[in-house]
C-alpha cells in the first residue's frame, strides 16, 4: 500500500508520490509521550486522514507538521527534502495550511480579513511602500483580494465577506477558517476536526467542500475527524493513532477489517 | 573587616528592610490576583488612600470638607475632635472593607470573564478615581501621620556595631522605624501566609484561585471571596501606607513608591505568596546596593526609580513566568 | 437618515476598499480637511490655539501612535511618556546641533529616534505577554525620565536642567520659540496629525495591519498561518514609537517650548495617552481623535463650569477631574470596551438604516 | 411598416455595432461578481459576443439553428443570444427554473442544436432529457464548478468555446451571417407560459423587437446613461425588450445581479434609473416595509406615518405636475428629508426615472405608495405577441384602475363580447409550427385578440381591463361573472395572496384564498398566535375572521358597481396550501390554471356549494425535490356578508 508508485483513484484524481514523510516522530511534554516513534506519509494530491480515540495523539501529531511542537526524535521530510526544526510561520511559507479544532479565527476583524490574512505569506511589499500606499501596496492588496474572491465565491460566502466574524454562526465560521487556510493556497492542507460540534447538513456540505478543494485545486489535505462515516467516506487513506502508537495505516476498507484498530476504536466508539 | 564592606552590608540590611514592604504591597496584588485573576494597579493608590484616610480620622477632619463648603458656601473643616489610633486604624480597616465591596459590586462584578488586559486597565481608572476621592475627601496637602512610631536611627545598633570596622567605621545606621516597619510586615506576611493555609475562608481563597468552577460547585460564593480578597489587600495597603506615610509623610509619590511592588511579583510570579516575599528581597536588597556601589557614584543617584524595574525587566526575558510561577504549555 | 447609497456602486477593489466607501463620508471627510487647513487657521486665537486646538492635534498624534500599539498590535505599553520625551529631546539635541537645518527634518528624525528606542523596549514582548508587558514598558517610563534628568549631555548642561526650543522657521515663519504665531503652531501640528493619521490609516489597513490584528487576536493561530511575530510585534512598537516621538518633538518645541522631563512626560502621561484610546476606542482611528478631543475637552469644560461659572476652587475640580476620568475609564470598559469610535459606528448604522430599526 | 429607408440597423447585431461606434467606451453591461461590479464597455462585450459567435461556428452552427439559452440573468447569457444572431441563429431563452421536461417539451419543439447554460444545476437538467432530444448536439456552459468530471464529449466551457472562436478568426463569416439577417427575419423565438395546454412559441421579427425597442424607448424618452437591473426571468418578453431590445436600442447599462437572494441588495447598489417589476415585486417590498416599521420605535412609526401621509396627499400632485400649495411643497419637502428619501434610497429606488408593473393589475393602495414616494410608477398592459406593449399610460396621466392608453402605433379595437383586440408593428409572426394557434389568435388584417374583455373610457381614452374574456361568464340569472376582477380586489390585501373565483352558471359567487404567510404570520406573532404549520395557521379561527373582514369589505365595494354587483362572494374557504406551479396549479408567471384548480379541488367547490360548515379533504403535493406527497386538512368554510344591491332598484 505504501508504495510510492503514482495512482488513480476510483473517482479518477491523480495520486502522486509522496509529498510529506514524517519517520520515526517521538514527542514528549515532561515524561509523557504524547507520539511514540510513529511514520507515516502522505502523497500529492490524497485526502488522509488521522483517526484514534481522544488522546490518542492526533492534534499533537498535527502540531508537530505545522512545526507548533518540536519532535525530541525523528525527521519531517516535506516535498523530498529533510525539514530542519523551524518555526510555525516558517513553516507556513512552506506551503503548509491548517485550520484548528476549536476556531482560531481573528474574532476582531471582518471575514474577507479574516481571509486576506491567509495570503499574508504571498504579500511581499516593504513598511515603506505600504505607509504610501498608492502603487505597489495597492497593486499587490488589489491582486491578492481577487484570489481571495475567487475563495469565497467557492465556499459561497458572498454574503458575509463584510460581516466582522464575531457574529457569525459556528458553522459559518468554520467555512471560514477553511477558506483562510485556502487562501494561502498550500500544498498540504491541514484540518483538525473540519466537523466537530457541526449537524448533518453542516457536515455534509462541508464534506461537499473538502472534496471539492481536493477536486478543484487538487489540494492535498491531511484532516483529524471523529465521524468513521464521514472519514470513510472522505479519505483515500487512513493513519488510526491509539495512546501515541500508529495501530494502522491503509486505505479505508483495510482499517476498517483491522482487527487491532476494530478493539482500540471502534470498540471504544461502542461503548 | 573593611569598612566599605560593613557599608556593603548596612546597605543589604537596609535594602532588605525595604524589601520587606515591597513584598507587603506584592502580597497585596497576589492575594487579589490568586482569587479573581485582576492585576490591581490601584494596590499603590489604595495604600496612598488609606493612609490619607487613617489621618484624616484621627485628625477629626470632616470628610469632603472641600466639595461641601464649595457647594453649599459653608466653611467647616474639623469636627474639633481628635480620634485615638487604635480606633482610628479600626475605622480605617472598616472603610477599606467598604471601598472593596464597592468595587466588587459596582466594577469588577460587571468585568467577570474579561481579559485581563482589560480588567488591568480597569484598575488603572480605578486609581485614578481612588485618588480623586482621596483628594476630594481628605485634601491633597502632604499630611504627617504621627503615629508615635519610633523615628530616627537606632543609636543602640549603631553602638553595638560601631568598631567592627575599624575607626572609620561608625557602627550601621538604621532607621528604627524601619525595624518596626519590618517586623510589622513580617507579622502580617506571617499571618497573611496563616491565614491563607489554616483558615476556612483561606482555603476557600485558593480553592478559587486554583479553579473557579470546582469552587463554585462545592458553593463557595465567588463575589463573597473577592470582597475578602480586596478587603485583606485593603488591610495590607492600609499597613503599608502606614509605613511609608509615617516615614515620608502622606502624599502622591506614595502611590508611586508602591508601584515598585509590581517588579517584585514579576520576579516572584503572580501567584506565589514566598515568591512575593523573595521577590521583594531581592528587589530591596538590589536597588539599594546597585545605587550604592554604581548609581550614586556613576549615574547621579536615584536609580530606585527605575533599576527594579530593568531588573525585572532583564529577568522575564529569560524567565517569563517569574521565579516561582508554574510553566505556561501553549495549546491550540 | 443622511445617507443616499443607492447607485453609490463600486467596480473595482480599489473603490471597495477605499478609506470612506460610502460617498457622504468622503465628503464629510473633505469638509473637514477644509474647514481645517482654510477656515480655523484665520480664526484660531491664542486661547483656543494653547488650550484646545494644538494639544489636540498633538494628543492625538500620540494617541494614534499608541493605537498601533495598543489597539492593533494589543501589546499595553504604559511607557507613552518616556516615548514623547525620547522625541523631545532628540528633537532639541538636532535643534540645537544642526540649527541650519529645517525643523521639520528634525521632527522627523527625532521620530525616527523614537522608532529605534521603541523597537528597543519592544524586544521582551517577544518573551513576555498582557500585563507583564505592560509593568516592563515601566521600566523604559522611569528609566528614560530618570535618564534625561539625570545625564547632563541631554539638556545642555543647562542650569536650570529644562530644554528650552529654540527659534525655527518654517518657509519664513516662526513656528517655535517665543513668538510663535498661534495659527503657525496650529498649522505645523495639523499638517504632522494629517500625514500621520494618512500613514496610519495605509499601515494599518494593508499586509502589517492584518498581521498586527492578528497577533492581537490570537498570537498562536497568527503565527501558524504565517505572520513572523518578531516582526509584527517590532515593527508596531517601532511604528507606535515613531508617532509618539513626532508628537513628543511637538509637544516640547511647538507647544510647551520649555520642558523638565518629569513634569512633561511623566507616568502620568502615559496613563493619559492610554485613557485616551480607550475612551476613543481601542483599534480605531477616529477613536484616537475622539479620545484625544475628550479627554483634552474634558478638563477645559471642567475649568470653565467649575471654576468660572462656580466659582469652586481649582484643586478642587483637579480633583473631580480624577474622579471622573477613572470613573468615565471602568465605565467605558464595562459597559462599551469598543470605545466612542463604537457608539459612532452604531449611530453610523442606524443613519444608514433609516427609517428601518434594522 | 417597411424596413427603415436609411439603411439604418435592421437586427441586434447591426444596434450593436452602432453602439460600439457612438458609445464603444461605455459601459454596456455589469455583474455582481467576486465583490464588485464587474463592468464591460459596448466594445468589450461586442469582442465577447464576437468571439462565442465564432466559437459557436467552429461547433458548426448553421444559419436558422435554434439556439437555447437557459440561467438566471448573466451578461455572459445575453451575449450568447446576441451571437446566436450574428450567426443567423435564433436564440431560445428558457425559463431557468423550469422542470427537465418543460425544458424537454421546449428544446425538442424548437429542435435547438445547441444550449447555452448557466451552470451545474442546467446541466443536470438537460442530462436527465438528453436522451429524449435527437437534435440537441451540444451544451455550453458558463460556471464550471462541479462539471470537472462530467463527460466532456457533447460539452464544452463558455471560456472555451470563445478560445476556439477567437482562435478559428471567423469574424468574416460571422459578419457575413449577420450582413444577410433582414428586417423580418426571425429575432427570438419565445415561450409563452400559456395559461392552459402546451407553451407555444413566439417568433419576433426583428421588425417586432426594433420597432417596439424604438417606439416605446421615445415614449419613455429613455437616455443611454440609463441604468436597468435585470432580475426577470430571460424567457420573459419583458425581460428581453428590457435588457435586450431597448437596451440595445438606447446603449443603456444592463445590470445583473450576483444571485437571486441578493437582489434586493444590488438593486439598492445599482439605483436602476428604469426599473420594471411585477406587482407581486412591488407587493413583497411593500410588506416588507411595513413588516420592518413594525418594529421600529414609537417615535420612527409616528415620523414614519405623519410623512407618509404627506407623501401620500402631495407626492403623485407633484409627479404629475399639478400645482402645489408652498405649504404642501415644504412639507412634502420635509417628508423627503425625514422619511421619503431614505426610504426610497434604502429600497434602491430613489434614482428611478421610469418605473413599469405589468402582468396582473396592482393593489391601489400599492400602488399609491410608489407613487407617494415620488417614484413615476406606471401601468401597462401587453404580451409576448406584441413584443410586450399595446397600452401605457403616458406621464402624468397614471391610474391604479387603467392600463393607460395605447402604445405609438398600436390600433386597439374592442369586440361586441368586450375582448380587446389590437394591432401593431410589434404583433408577432407566428405561432412555432403551430398554424392553427396562429390563426385562431391572429386574423389576416394582423388584428389579434388579447384574450381579455376590456372597455375604453370615455373622455381619457384609457383602456380598462375587466378580466380574462373566456373567464367572463353569465351566473346563473344572468348577471356578468368577472372573477378575476374580484380577485384582484381581494389580493389587494396584503394578507390575502391568492384568491380563485366561482360562480359562472351559478346562482351565487364563492372563493378560494390563500393567505400570504409572511403578512399574516408576522401578523400571527404580533398577536402572539401560535402555529405549526401553514395549513394550521390558515385554518385559525382569528385568521379565518380577518379574511372575513376582508372579503365582506370587497363585497361592499363590488356592491357598488351595477355591472359587476353580482360578483360578490357569498361563501369561502382558506385553502390549506398554497398554490404552486410545481404542482401544475399556475404557470411559471404566477398566473392561477383555473381549469387545474377546478378539477383538482372539485370535492371543495361541491362543499362550498353545498352548504356544509366544513370539509375533510386531501391533496397531492410535489415536493422541492420532486417527490410527491400527500396532505389531509379539514377546512372551514365561511360565509361572507353580503350588501344589498340597492343600485339595481334604483335603475329600475
Amino acid at each position: 500500500m505504501d508504495g510510492v508508485a503514482p495512482y488513480v483513484t476510483a473517482d479518477g484524481r491523480q495520486i502522486g508520490g509522496v509529498l510529506m514523510d514524517m519517520r520515526g516522530i517521538t514527542l514528549r511534554f515532561g515524561g509523557v509521550e504524547a507520539i511514540k516513534n510513529i511514520s507515516f506519509d502522505i502523497r500529492e494530491g490524497e485526502i488522509r486522514a488521522i483517526i484514534g480515540p481522544n488522546g490518542a495523539g492526533k492534534s499533537s501529531m498535527l502540531n508537530v507538521i505545522s512545526g507548533f511542537y518540536h519532535p525530541q526524535d525523528g525527521e519531517v521530510w516535506f516535498r523530498g527534502e529533510k525539514r530542519p526544526p523551524m518555526k510555525p510561520y516558517q513553516v507556513a511559507r512552506l506551503g503548509i495550511a491548517r485550520t484548528f479544532q476549536n476556531i482560531a479565527l481573528f474574532e476582531g476583524m471582518s471575514v474577507l480579513d479574516n481571509i486576506m490574512t491567509g495570503r499574508l505569506t504571498h504579500m511581499k511589499t516593504g513598511l515603506l511602500a505600504q505607509a504610501i500606499w498608492k502603487g505597489k501596496a495597492e497593486a499587490e492588496e488589489v491582486a491578492n483580494r481577487e484570489v481571495v474572491e475567487k475563495i469565497i465565491d467557492f465556499l459561497e460566502i458572498q454574503a458575509i465577506r463584510k460581516t466582522p466574524v464575531g457574529r457569525l454562526p459556528y458553522g459559518l465560521k468554520k467555512r471560514v477558517e477553511l477558506a483562510r487556510a485556502l487562501a494561502a493556497e498550500p500544498k498540504l492542507l491541514l484540518l483538525d476536526e473540519p466537523m466537530a460540534g457541526m449537524n448533518v447538513e453542516e457536515k455534509e456540505d462541508m464534506s461537499r467542500f473538502i472534496l471539492d478543494v481536493n477536486d478543484e485545486f487538487g489540494t492535498t489535505i491531511a484532516l483529524i475527524e471523529h465521524d468513521m462515516g464521514v472519514v470513510m467516506d472522505l479519505s483515500d487513506r487512513v493513519v488510526v493513532m491509539d495512546y501515541g502508537r500508529k495501530i494502522g495505516d491503509g486505505t479505508p476498507d483495510e482499517v476498517r477489517n483491522n482487527q487491532e484498530v476494530i478493539d482500540a476504536y471502534l470498540g471504544v466508539a461502542h461503548e | 573587616m573593611s569598612a566599605d564592606f560593613l557599608y556593603g552590608i548596612e546597605v543589604v540590611i537596609n535594602g532588605l528592610m525595604a524589601g520587606v514592604l515591597y513584598a507587603l504591597v506584592a502580597l497585596g496584588f497576589v492575594l487579589i490576583f490568586k482569587a479573581s485573576g485582576i492585576f490591581n494597579f490601584a494596590q499603590g493608590v489604595m495604600a496612598l488612600f488609606a493612609a490619607l484616610t487613617l489621618v484624616g480620622i484621627m485628625e477629626g477632619q470632616v470628610p469632603f470638607a472641600h466639595l461641601i463648603n464649595a457647594v453649599f458656601g459653608t466653611n467647616i473643616h474639623h469636627f474639633g475632635w481628635q480620634v485615638p489610633a487604635i480606633l482610628a486604624i479600626f475605622m480605617t480597616v472598616l472603610v477599606m472593607i467598604a471601598f472593596a465591596w464597592a468595587v466588587q459590586h459596582f466594577v469588577f462584578r460587571h468585568l467577570v470573564g474579561q481579559e485581563p488586559i482589560i480588567l488591568f486597565m480597569a484598575t488603572i481608572g480605578l486609581a485614578y478615581f481612588l485618588e480623586g476621592v482621596g483628594d476630594l475627601m481628605w485634601g491633597s496637602s502632604i499630611r504627617t501621620l504621627a503615629l508615635g512610631l519610633p523615628q530616627g536611627g537606632s543609636l543602640w545598633v549603631e553602638e553595638m556595631t560601631s568598631g567592627l570596622g575599624g575607626d572609620d567605621f561608625y557602627g550601621f545606621f538604621i532607621d528604627k522605624l524601619d525595624m518596626v516597619a519590618t517586623l510589622v510586615a513580617l507579622v502580617l506576611v506571617a499571618g497573611l501566609v496563616a491565614f491563607a493555609q489554616y483558615t476556612k475562608q483561606g482555603r476557600a481563597m485558593r480553592a478559587v484561585a486554583d479553579d473557579h468552577q470546582a469552587a463554585l460547585s462545592v458553593g463557595i460564593s465567588l463575589s463573597y471571596i473577592w470582597v475578602l480578597v480586596w478587603s485583606l489587600a485593603g488591610i495590607v495597603a492600609l499597613v503599608a501606607g502606614i509605613m511609608w506615610g509615617a516615614k515620608s509623610g502622606v502624599q502622591f509619590s506614595l502611590s508611586l513608591i508602591a508601584l515598585k511592588a509590581l517588579p517584585v511579583l514579576m520576579l516572584g510570579g503572580f501567584t506565589s505568596i514566598p515568591g512575593a516575599i523573595v521577590g521583594g528581597m531581592i528587589i530591596g536588597v538590589g536597588e539599594k546596593l546597585f545605587e550604592y556601589t554604581i548609581g550614586a557614584p556613576y549615574l547621579g543617584g536615584a536609580t530606585e526609580n527605575w533599576f527594579a524595574y530593568m531588573l525585572a525587566l532583564v529577568f522575564l526575558v529569560f524567565r517569563p513566568q517569574g521565579l516561582f510561577g508554574e510553566r505556561i504549555i501553549e495549546r491550540v | 437618515m443622511l445617507y443616499r447609497e443607492a447607485g453609490d456602486f463600486k467596480t473595482s477593489y480599489q473603490a471597495d476598499s477605499q478609506t470612506f466607501p460610502i460617498a457622504f463620508d468622503r465628503w464629510r471627510y473633505w469638509a473637514v480637511l477644509v474647514i481645517a487647513f482654510c477656515v480655523v487657521p484665520f480664526f484660531v486665537n491664542a486661547y483656543w490655539a494653547n488650550a484646545i486646538l494644538v494639544p489636540f492635534l498633538i494628543y492625538a498624534i500620540a494617541a494614534i501612535g499608541l493605537n498601533i500599539l495598543t489597539g492593533y498590535c494589543g501589546q499595553v505599553s504604559l511607557g507613552t511618556g518616556g516615548f514623547m520625551a525620547v522625541g523631545a529631546y532628540a528633537c532639541y539635541k538636532l535643534m540645537t546641533s544642526f540649527p541650519d537645518v529645517s525643523i521639520v527634518i528634525h521632527i522627523i528624525l527625532a521620530g525616527g529616534i523614537t522608532a529605534a528606542v521603541g523597537a528597543t523596549f519592544g524586544l521582551p514582548s517577544l518573551r513576555i505577554k498582557g500585563f507583564y508587558l505592560a509593568v516592563a514598558t515601566l521600566a523604559a517610563q522611569f528609566f528614560l525620565v530618570w535618564m534625561f534628568n539625570k545625564v547632563a549631555w541631554f539638556y545642555n548642561y543647562s542650569a536650570s536642567g529644562q530644554i528650552t526650543a529654540p527659534e525655527r522657521f518654517v518657509a519664513g515663519v516662526a513656528v517655535t520659540g517665543p513668538n510663535t504665531a498661534p495659527w503657525a503652531q496650529y498649522m505645523i501640528c495639523l499638517v504632522f496629525l494629517t500625514v500621520c493619521a494618512l500613514i496610519a490609516r495605509n499601515l494599518t489597513r494593508g499586509t502589517i495591519g492584518r498581521s498586527w490584528m492578528a497577533i492581537r487576536d490570537m498570537d498562536i493561530a497568527a503565527e501558524i498561518i504565517g505572520v513572523n511575530p518578531l516582526k509584527a510585534k517590532l515593527t508596531a512598537f517601532a511604528v507606535s514609537s515613531f508617532f509618539i516621538g513626532i508628537s513628543g518633538a511637538l509637544f516640547f518645541a511647538v507647544y510647551l517650548g520649555a520642558v523638565e522631563v518629569g513634569e512633561a512626560f511623566g507616568i502620568q502621561k502615559s496613563f493619559l495617552v492610554l485613557f485616551m484610546i480607550i475612551i476613543g476606542g481601542l483599534g480605531s482611528l477616529f477613536g484616537s481623535f475622539a479620545g484625544a478631543a475628550f479627554l483634552v475637552l474634558l478638563p477645559v469644560a471642567l475649568k470653565v463650569i467649575g471654576v468660572d461659572v462656580l466659582g469652586w476652587p481649582t484643586d478642587l475640580v483637579a480633583h473631580l477631574q480624577l474622579v471622573i476620568v477613572g470613573g468615565l475609564i471602568m465605565f467605558f470598559l464595562i459597559k462599551e470596551p469598543h470605545g466612542l469610535a463604537q457608539l459612532w459606528r452604531l449611530a453610523k448604522e442606524k443613519l444608514r438604516l433609516w427609517p428601518f430599526p434594522y | 411598416m417597411h424596413a427603415p429607408a436609411d439603411g439604418g440597423p435592421v437586427t441586434i447585431p447591426d444596434l450593436l455595432a452602432r453602439n460600439v461606434a457612438r458609445h464603444g467606451t461605455k459601459p454596456a453591461y455589469r455583474e455582481k461578481e467576486f465583490g464588485i461590479w464587474q463592468s464591460w464597455t459596448w466594445a468589450q462585450a461586442a469582442e465577447q459576443i464576437d468571439a462565442l459567435a465564432m466559437g459557436l461556428l467552429t461547433l458548426g452552427a448553421d444559419a436558422g439553428d435554434h439556439i437555447a439559452v437557459s440561467g438566471r440573468n448573466r451578461p455572459a447569457l445575453y451575449w450568447a443570444m446576441v451571437a446566436a444572431q450574428r450567426i443567423g441563429c435564433i436564440p431560445v431563452p428558457l425559463y431557468a427554473e423550469a422542470a427537465a421536461e418543460e425544458i424537454a417539451y421546449a428544446l425538442d419543439h424548437c429542435g435547438a442544436r445547441f444550449a447555452v447554460v448557466g451552470d451545474q444545476e442546467q446541466v443536470d437538467k438537460i442530462a436527465d432529457v438528453r436522451d429524449g432530444l435527437t437534435q440537441l448536439e451540444h451544451v455550453i456552459y458558463l460556471d464550471g464548478r462541479g462539471l470537472r468530471k462530467y463527460d466532456h464529449a457533447a460539452m464544452t466551457s463558455y471560456a472555451d468555446v470563445q478560445k476556439a472562436g477567437r482562435a478559428s478568426g471567423l469574424l468574416d463569416q460571422v459578419n457575413a451571417r449577420s450582413a444577410a439577417r433582414t428586417y423580418d427575419d426571425t429575432c427570438v423565438m419565445l415561450y409563452t407560459s400559456g395559461t392552459t395546454g402546451r407553451p407555444k412559441g413566439v417568433v419576433l421579427s426583428n421588425r417586432n423587437v426594433i420597432e417596439t425597442s424604438k417606439n416605446s424607448a421615445e415614449f419613455d424618452h429613455l437616455r443611454p446613461d440609463d441604468e436597468v437591473l435585470a432580475y426577470l426571468p430571460m424567457a420573459w418578453v419583458g425581460d428581453f425588450i428590457f435588457s435586450v431590445g431597448q437596451a440595445m436600442w438606447t446603449a443603456f447599462c444592463v445590470n445583473c445581479p450576483e444571485s437571486a437572494e441578493t437582489m434586493q441588495l444590488d438593486l439598492r447598489e445599482i439605483g436602476p434609473t428604469y426599473f420594471f417589476a411585477p406587482p407581486r415585486v412591488f407587493e413583497q417590498q411593500l410588506t416588507n416595509v411595513m413588516i420592518r416599521m413594525e418594529d421600529a420605535g414609537r417615535f420612527k412609526k409616528w415620523l414614519f406615518h405623519r410623512y407618509m401621509a404627506v407623501g401620500r396627499r402631495v407626492g403623485p400632485l407633484l409627479l404629475d405636475g399639478k400645482d402645489v400649495s408652498t405649504g404642501d411643497r415644504l412639507n412634502y419637502l420635509l417628508a423627503k428629508l425625514l422619511v421619503i428619501g431614505p426610504l426610497k434610497n434604502t429600497l434602491g429606488l430613489s434614482r428611478v426615472r421610469v418605473g413599469y408593473t405589468a402582468g396582473e393589475a396592482i393593489g391601489p393602495e400599492i400602488f399609491d405608495f410608489y407613487r407617494a414616494l415620488g417614484i413615476n410608477l406606471k401601468q401597462l398592459y401587453g404580451q409576448t405577441e406584441a413584443t410586450v406593449f399595446i397600452t401605457q399610460q403616458p406621464d402624468g396621466e397614471v391610474r391604479s384602475d387603467t392600463v393607460g392608453v395605447p402604445s405609438p402605433g398600436v390600433e386597439l379595437k374592442i369586440a361586441e363580447n368586450g375582448e380587446v383586440y389590437y394591432r401593431s408593428p410589434g404583433v408577432f409572426v407566428e405561432y412555432y409550427k403551430n398554424p392553427e394557434s396562429t390563426a385562431s389568435t391572429k386574423d389576416a388584417e394582423g388584428w389579434v385578440a388579447t384574450g381579455d374583455a376590456g372597455f375604453i373610457e370615455e373622455g381619457t381614452g384609457h383602456l380598462r381591463i375587466i378580466d380574462r374574456a373566456k373567464d367572463v361568464g353569465k351566473m346563473a340569472d344572468g348577471r356578468l361573472f368577472a372573477p378575476k376582477y374580484v380577485e384582484n380586489k381581494l389580493k389587494f390585501y396584503p394578507n390575502i395572496l391568492e384568491a380563485v373565483m366561482f360562480g359562472a352558471n351559478r346562482a351565487f359567487c364563492t372563493a378560494f384564498i390563500n393567505i400570504d404567510l409572511t403578512a399574516v404570520g408576522n401578523w400571527a406573532e404580533r398577536n402572539n398566535i401560535a402555529y405549526s404549520s401553514y395549513q394550521e395557521l390558515s385554518q385559525h379561527p382569528r385568521v379565518l375572521d380577518m379574511i372575513l373582514g376582508h372579503v365582506s369589505e370587497v363585497n361592499r365595494s363590488v356592491a357598488a358597481d351595477p355591472m359587476l354587483a353580482g360578483c360578490q362572494v357569498h361563501r369561502f374557504l382558506v385553502l390549506h396550501k398554497e398554490l404552486d406551479a410545481d404542482d401544475g396549479e399556475m404557470t411559471r408567471t404566477r398566473k392561477v390554471r383555473r381549469r387545474i384548480v377546478k378539477e383538482k379541488f372539485h370535492d371543495l367547490i361541491a362543499a362550498l356549494y353545498g352548504g356544509v360548515p366544513e370539509i375533510y379533504t386531501e391533496t397531492e403535493v410535489t415536493y422541492e425535490d420532486g417527490r410527491k406527497g400527500k396532505i389531509k386538512a379539514t377546512l372551514v368554510i365561511c360565509d361572507a356578508e353580503v350588501a344589498e344591491e340597492q343600485h339595481k332598484v334604483a335603475a329600475e
